[in-house]
């Protein structure tokens, strides 16, 4: 291997795929052999930085310097300055929304300091295409650690003593996991990993696969051994072409290094690995629905016990974790059960990776030891709330979660804590709200998604939440009742109550929690018939302030229904009754005349 | 692994293991209502999808409500079955399922059989606690000659698809959508006469709601009756009278030939006369056939078929239309006794009476709705008049006595019209699974072998097991039968046919479960299979109480045979009682 | 490709492959290292920049001290070119003047490993690497 | 409903890729997948034929193909485009882009233009979220999209 004195790591995610890194790529290179610098650096293309804000992010080594929103025209400049000369391009350097200086190594940056990557370890570091840079990291170690140093029920054991728990939504113990499928005797069994990420917001699973696809590999290789099987499937979005290719190149360089197959590290245990495509149903999430999407049928969950444990892929005990919970483990058979367990909080041992996006500075993917409070996340990992506005909530577990308040700001985040609070940790995907958005709306989002995304199989999630999503409709149009909450609580809680499978026992979350932190903001919607977010339309009062008000009659004419009236150069009037609060007069306003409420 | 103790509603009750509450609560009388879940155990028949979540309990140490009909019983579990958060879920559930159902029960075909209807009241539902203008999904209604489907009345309990796919085999129905919009549905929720469906009707049979409901011709039947110019005539099928009476209030298994046949003539039919009767021409026919190739492989004729396949279920015939298209050669080519009947009602009978074909109307009482779609088929038409023309259930013939205020249980017995009222226990017995092939062994054993049978039961030919073998011995040869009740049991045979894994002499095959006293238009059971155990048994005792018992013994048979037919597959036998299979393979 | 036969083999493996990888691993972690930054403006360059740092860090992989070489803009002491600066974990960063690839290994051999101060150092009057702009 | 006609080449490519997969009934997930790469959508005909294929019914594999989002029976415009309306979007604004779009194109969501030019649908999390609210059209992604821009962004496609 050539010793390149300078790594040009490029972010390869998709997310800044989407603008042009691939481009960003091949100009690095194309400057690098135009200035003959072939020998010094390597342009390197990596999983996701988790800085997704400010893509396509090129990060150059040893100096961490951290160039933000590059270009494919600003390649030659990079080269030219700082790969040669060593001059730092000082206009793409991230520049902290705080204080407006350019931070030239990332170690400095607010988004970077708190996080400890552990499941995103290889993620931004290594060329995930290339398994000699993961083995170069002790990569497959663990497996070869596991496979010649540990009985199935002594490496079962570590993991119960890690304390790692479930990163896919429900947080059950995943050592205790693989006990109970490895206590079911049978002449097959299979690994699963899920990686069917579905949540609106959360993409940590695919950034794994895009950036250490080997990672999930070798945890899955591991699960084998500890449970009793030799195959391995991974359920996979269809819709993620790049997690998909990365996996099947890590797949057949494993195998062409014998790290999958028959007679690993000769050791005489086999394992392979296939790949199932989801097809866009979100309750494939659900480790029931999944097995029966991948069997060819339609995915409908199905009562448990039988836990898929006993019974689950073709009959067979099958154990499901999803990616970020396997990419955790190889590095706990490396480092040992007590250093994660130093990790975290009491029960929730480790970190998690949290999507953050809304309106927030830093959107991106980020790390963070458990406990973590949101505070901390939000305005120091974040940045702060875009704009400079207020913050209102933030929304955790996606459709399954709720949303969590400013009283909650200093809550260590774990999973215990997140469900005391009505929401939950869910896959990792944390909105943030600001005072424009409106709770009601919010929840009426989440519904919405509900609905599309049931299965139908069980009448309270099927029709339920159908009627759920009915009656916030009704409240966002202005139409809503006080008994109307009163309802809104009892289907929501019958709906928890009643429902088949996790999708229907979680999907009132959303409901349910803001029911309980922004009633205010209900009974406005249904009292005052005001939304304070400004945001339903139904519920929007426009007025014209007099003394702004031009008489420019620009208003008058943009009305669709004549509704507002005045004389030229005189200050005009609204018709409330005939207003149909379409907003049409304000945008057309420009003397900032027409105040809505 | 012995029994389990768990406590419900403070009452302890000891259970084996793997019970489940819902049988456990039932074992100390406590009646959990159920909705999707239906268990129809002397046939292996469960639907247990966990969907409606109508039954719900609360279980100690467990966050959410437990689904009864498939939550297992652990040893010292704790469960409650009427606490406030229980009744107010299911209440609130039902409410659920109510806002997205049409409430227009009063005109609704299944008013008054409706499970839905039923939990509605018992629930004390008087209100259903939704916005305005609740969206409902709606689909595209669906009428064929044997049954309408009503999806907006569906609530996918998913009882229907699991009989047309798991029991059945036909795969005419799967769920299709997803969501709010979910449904089951023939593909691309085209009509049920574009798909593989051989209308065996068990999906009305155990539908739940009005969603799927027999086609039904009773208006017509009403409007020949009134016509002074029309003679109408009314064939009754053998597991009719087993049943019939369970719509009047009676116990399942009750036999009420005398008060049907009253009923009938009450209501103004011309002659009421059996099918039976043409079950006992049937046995002639087809019994002639069978005996025909048996001796022909005997004396090594090689290109002779076998087994034969008895052919008066018309589900299954168009189940091996559709499905066994290369195996059309192998059943029987006699016409159903439902056709037989109509097809000499129409010939000999309007002769023997003088009346014009086209001024005869033929109406069967049937157990069954494949029948319905059978006598429209073409082959079984003159001129487009068809040998029967009307085929009505068990059901649709209660509401019918209902209808005319007729006081059933009040009424006198009387009996059949003759000729074609006269039939032996032979002919009876075709209403349960074996019956037909019992009836040809008791016939052709005496033709084979000319001697008189010891004995007319043949045991080892009964049951309720789905698939069923027996040897018979025609004195020194041994006739191999084998028997399959439900689609998806001859599937199994037919594929074993196929493979040549059998050899059989002789299969019987019914659609239903149990044979016709399990057809779809019998009572519904609500999923108590006990009631089609009963009919069974209710058969085999009209059966004992015949003087004659064999088929080739019935005397209007005989002289049916002299003064018309000639003889057993006679020219004018395959002409007027013999038919032929169409391909008919469908995706 | 050769597969990989045993626990042993993947270990052998890993150790000729890490060193491809030392420089992204030891920028994880710079406070903790040995930094080298070497001037690379056009003077250094034009005054052998390149080699002195190809040779340092040949010669730090030899001697196997992890450190991170850095290179940086003009130092300002264009007179002295090519010039680096050192900074030990502990110590005050030093910068020397005229290095060519002798000087590089002696810089290496004895003031990194050794301890020992050499010819050739520049009075410091600048910040340290990372506070500097 | 389509007027798609098989023909005897596409019965062949149906049967090379059900063969590919040994006409397991377990992998109709697989088999749509890559028949709806093949040839854009699923219309009846294809469906029956893959039922024929792997040899279910045809209710099963329509039943599987209204299930999944992901398939289509409808063939998609030739420039379809496609919404994030993933929560991070939506907070962002997804909703407005949608409703200009329909405006715009004068279609519902999952409809095509009359000229067969665009298609409409929603899709959830692109995982672009830092360019939220983010619009797909093909493969290219417009990110930041503000309702003004949709306009000329359509009439770029011509």
């Amino acid at each position: 291997m050539a010793q390149y004195k300078m790594h040009l790591l490029v972010c390869g995610g998709t997310g800044c795929r989407a603008s042009q890194s691939e481009e960003v790529v091949a100009n690095l290179n194309t400057e690098i052999k135009k200035q003959g610098l072939e020998n010094d650096a390597q342009v390197v293309t990596t999983g996701c930085f988790g800085f997704c804000e400010k893509g396509p992010i090129v990060k150059i080594i040893p100096d961490n310097t951290f160039y933000t929103q590059v270009t494919p025209e600003d390649c030659a400049e990079i080269i030219s300055e700082h790969v040669l000369k060593g001059r730092r391009v000082h206009r793409l350097l991230y520049e902290d929304p705080e204080t407006l200086k350019h931070i030239e190594d990332s170690k400095h940056m607010g988004f970077y300091q708190k996080q400890i990557r552990i499941a995103l370890r290889n993620c931004g570091f290594i060329d995930p295409e290339n398994i000699d840079e993961y083995i170069a990291r002790d990569g497959y170690a663990a497996l070869g650690k596991v496979l010649t140093e540990m009985t199935p029920a002594e490496a079962v054991d570590l993991l119960k003593k890690s304390g790692l728990r479930g990163r896919g939504g429900g947080g059950f113990p995943t050592g205790l996991k693989w006990e109970i499928a490895a206590s079911n005797k049978s002449d097959e069994k299979y690994v699963v990993c899920n990686a069917d990420e579905g949540d609106p917001g959360a993409f940590m699973d695919r950034s794994i696969l895009e950036g250490d696809s080997h990672s999930v590999i070798e945890a899955m290789a591991i699960c084998g051994y500890c449970i009793g099987a030799s195959n391995g499937l991974v359920y996979i979005r269809a819709e993620y072409p790049l997690a998909i290719k990365r996996l099947q190149i890590a797949i057949e360089q494993a195998k062409e290094y014998g790290l999958l197959g028959d007679n690993i590290l000769g050791t005489g245990f086999s394992f392979n690995i296939e790949l199932k495509y989801g097809a866009g149903a979100f309750v494939c999430g659900e480790e029931t629905a999944l097995i029966h999407s991948m069997e060819g049928l339609r995915g409908e969950p199905t009562v448990k016990p039988p836990f898929p444990a006993e019974k689950g892929y073709l009959g067979k005990p099958t154990n499901v974790n999803n990616v970020e919970t396997f990419a955790n483990i190889p590095v706990i058979y490396l480092m040992g059960a007590e250093w994660f367990a130093s990790i975290g909080t009491e029960k929730s041992k480790g970190t998690k990776v949290f999507a953050l996006a809304g309106k927030i500075n830093n959107v991106g993917l980020i790390e963070v030891p458990m406990g973590i409070t949101l505070r901390e996340v939000i305005f120091e990992i974040g940045g702060g709330i875009k704009d400079g506005k207020k913050f209102k909530a933030v929304q955790t577990g996606g459709p399954s979660g709720g949303c969590l308040t400013e009283k909650h700001l200093d809550t260590p985040i774990d999973f215990d804590n997140l469900v005391a609070a009505g929401s939950m940790m869910g896959s990792g995907g944390m909105i943030v709200m600001d005072e424009d958005d409106c709770m009601v709306s919010i929840a009426k989002f989440y519904l919405e998604f509900t609905v599309e995304e049931s299965c139908g199989k069980c009448a309270p999630c099927r029709i339920g939440n159908k009627r759920l999503h009915e009656l916030l409709e009704k409240i966002c149009d202005g139409k809503g009742t006080e008994d109307d909450l009163e309802h809104l609580k009892n289907l929501s809680n019958v709906i928890k109550d009643t429902s088949l499978c996790g999708l229907g026992q979680t999907s009132p979350n959303p409901v349910l929690s803001t029911l309980e932190h922004f009633s205010d903001e209900y009974l406005a919607h249904v009292r005052e018939r005001i939304c304070t977010a400004g945001k339903c339309k139904a519920l929007k009062l426009y007025t014209i302030i007099a003394d702004k008000c031009t008489g420019c009659t620009a208003c008058t004419r943009a009305c669709p229904v004549a509704a507002i009236t005045g004389e030229k150069r005189q200050p005009h009037v609204i018709d409330v009754d005939k207003c149909i609060r379409c907003g049409a007069c304000y945008d057309k306003c420009k003397f900032s005349a027409i105040y809505v409420q | 692994m012995g029994n389990i103790k768990v406590k419900i509603d403070n009452v302890e009750v000891e259970v084996k293991r793997g019970s489940t509450i819902y049988q456990a609560a039932k074992q100390i009388g406590i009646d959990i209502p159920v909705l999707c879940y239906m268990n129809l155990n002397h046939m292996q028949i469960e639907n247990r999808p966990g969907g409606c979540r109508i039954c719900v309990v609360e279980v100690e140490g467990r966050k959410n409500l437990a689904p009864s009909c498939s939550t297992d019983c652990f040893d010292g579990m704790v469960v409650k079955t009427k606490s406030i958060r229980v009744l107010n879920a299911r209440k609130t559930v039902l409410e659920l399922i109510l806002s997205d159902h049409p409430p227009k029960c009063l005109v609704c075909s299944s008013s008054g059989k409706c499970d839905l209807q039923e939990l509605a009241q018992r629930f004390g539902i008087r209100e259903v606690h939704m916005v305005e203008n609740a969206e409902v999904s709606t689909y595209r209604k669906d009428a064929s000659p044997a049954l309408n489907r009503d999806m907006d009345k569906c609530i996918m309990c998913r009882r229907c698809e699991t009989v047309c796919n798991d029991v059945q085999t036909v795969g005419a129905l799967s769920a299709v959508n997803r969501g709010f919009m979910s449904v089951v549905a023939p593909a691309f929720e085209q009509d049920l006469v574009d798909s593989p469906c051989t209308f065996c009707g068990q999906c009305v049979a155990v539908c739940p709601t009005g969603a799927l409901t027999p086609y039904d011709d009773t208006p017509m039947i009403i409007r020949a009756l009134a016509d002074p110019s029309k003679t109408v005539i009314v064939q009754t099928a053998p597991a009719v009278r087993a049943a019939l009476g369970e719509e009047f209030g009676l116990n399942p298994g009750t036999l009420v030939t005398g008060k049907m046949v009253a009923a009938l003539r009450s209501l103004g039919f011309d002659k009421v006369f059996d099918t039976d009767f043409a079950a006992d021409l049937t046995i002639m026919e087809e019994g002639a056939e069978l005996l025909d190739r048996i001796t022909r492989y005997v004396n090594g004729d090689k290109e002779v078929k076998l087994p034969i396949l008895t052919s008066c279920c018309p589900a299954w015939v168009n189940f091996f239309e559709v499905y066994f298209p290369d195996m059309l050669d192998v059943p029987s080519t006699a016409r159903s006794p439902q056709q037989m009947f109509g097809s000499i009602a129409k010939t000999y009978y309007a002769d023997l009476i003088g009346v014009k074909r086209e001024d005869l109307v033929v109406v069967s009482i049937m157990p069954c709705l494949a029948k319905k779609f059978e006598c429209q088929r073409d082959e079984f038409k003159v001129d487009g008049n068809p040998d029967v023309d009307y085929s009505i259930s068990t059901r649709e013939l209660a509401s019918l006595i209902k209808a005319a205020n007729i006081n059933f249980d009040k009424l006198e017995d009387e009996e059949f019209d003759l000729p074609m009222g006269e039939s032996t226990g032979a002919g009876v017995i075709f209403g349960v699974t074996g019956g037909v092939i019992e009836a040809a062994v008791r016939t052709a054993y005496e033709v084979f072998t000319g001697n008189k049978l010891n004995r007319i039961n043949f045991e080892e030919l009964r049951g309720l097991a789905g698939i069923r073998t027996a040897t018979i011995y025609f004195g020194e040869t041994p006739i191999h039968i084998g028997i399959a009740h439900q689609l998806g049991n001859a599937r199994k045979l037919l594929n074993g046919i196929r493979e040549g894994r059998y050899n059989f002499h002789a299969i019987e095959i019914m659609a239903c479960p149990g044979g016709c006293i399990g057809g779809a238009g019998q009572p519904l059971h609500h999923g108590d299979s006990s009631v089609i155990k009963a009919r069974y048994e209710a058969i085999y005792k009209e059966d004992t109480g015949k003087t004659i018992r064999k088929s080739h013994e019935n005397p209007y048979i005989i002289k049916l045979y002299e003064d018309f037919l000639g003889k057993p597959l006679s020219e004018k036998s395959h002409h007027l009682l013999h038919t032929h299979y169409f391909d008919k393979h469908k995706i | 490709m050769n597969k990989i036969k045993s626990l042993d083999d993947l270990r052998k493996m890993k150790q000729s492959l890490e060193h491809g990888m030392t420089i992204r691993e030891n920028s994880n972690s710079p406070e903790s290292l040995v930094q080298i930054r070497v001037a690379m403006a056009t003077c250094g360059i034009a005054a052998g920049a390149r080699t002195v740092m190809n040779t340092l860090i040949e010669k730090l992989e030899k001697e196997k001290i992890p450190a991170v070489v850095t290179q940086g803009g003009c130092m300002g002491y264009c007179y002295a070119e090519p010039t680096i600066e050192v900074k030990v974990p502990g110590k005050d960063p030093v910068v020397f003047g005229k290095v060519d690839s002798a000087v590089a290994e002696e810089i290496v051999v004895k003031y990194i490993k050794n301890g020992e101060l050499i010819d050739g150092i520049i009075p410091v009057n600048y910040q340290s690497i990372n506070e500097q702009k | 409903m389509s007027t798609f006609k098989l023909q005897d080449c596409h019965k062949q490519t149906l049967k090379d890729i059900c063969k590919s997969f040994n006409n397991n009934p377990g992998e109709l997930i697989s088999v749509l997948h890559k028949t709806q790469s093949e040839f854009g959508y699923l219309p009846e005909a294809i469906q029956r034929e893959i039922a024929n294929n792997l040899k279910i019914s045809v209710a099963k594999v329509y039943g599987v193909v209204t299930f999944y989002s992901f398939f289509t029976m409808t063939p998609k415009g030739k420039y379809p485009i496609s919404v994030c309306t993933g929560t991070a979007c939506y907070v962002r604004g997804a909703e407005k882009i949608v409703d200009e779009l329909k405006d715009q194109l004068k279609i519902k969501v999952g409809g095509v233009t009359e000229d067969g030019k665009f298609s409409l649908d929603c899709l959830r999390c692109v995982g672009a979220c830092g360019l939220a609210p983010v619009v797909l059209i093909g493969e290219k992604v417009y990110g930041r999209v503000e309702a003004h821009q949709i306009k000329g962004i359509l009439e770029s496609y011509e």
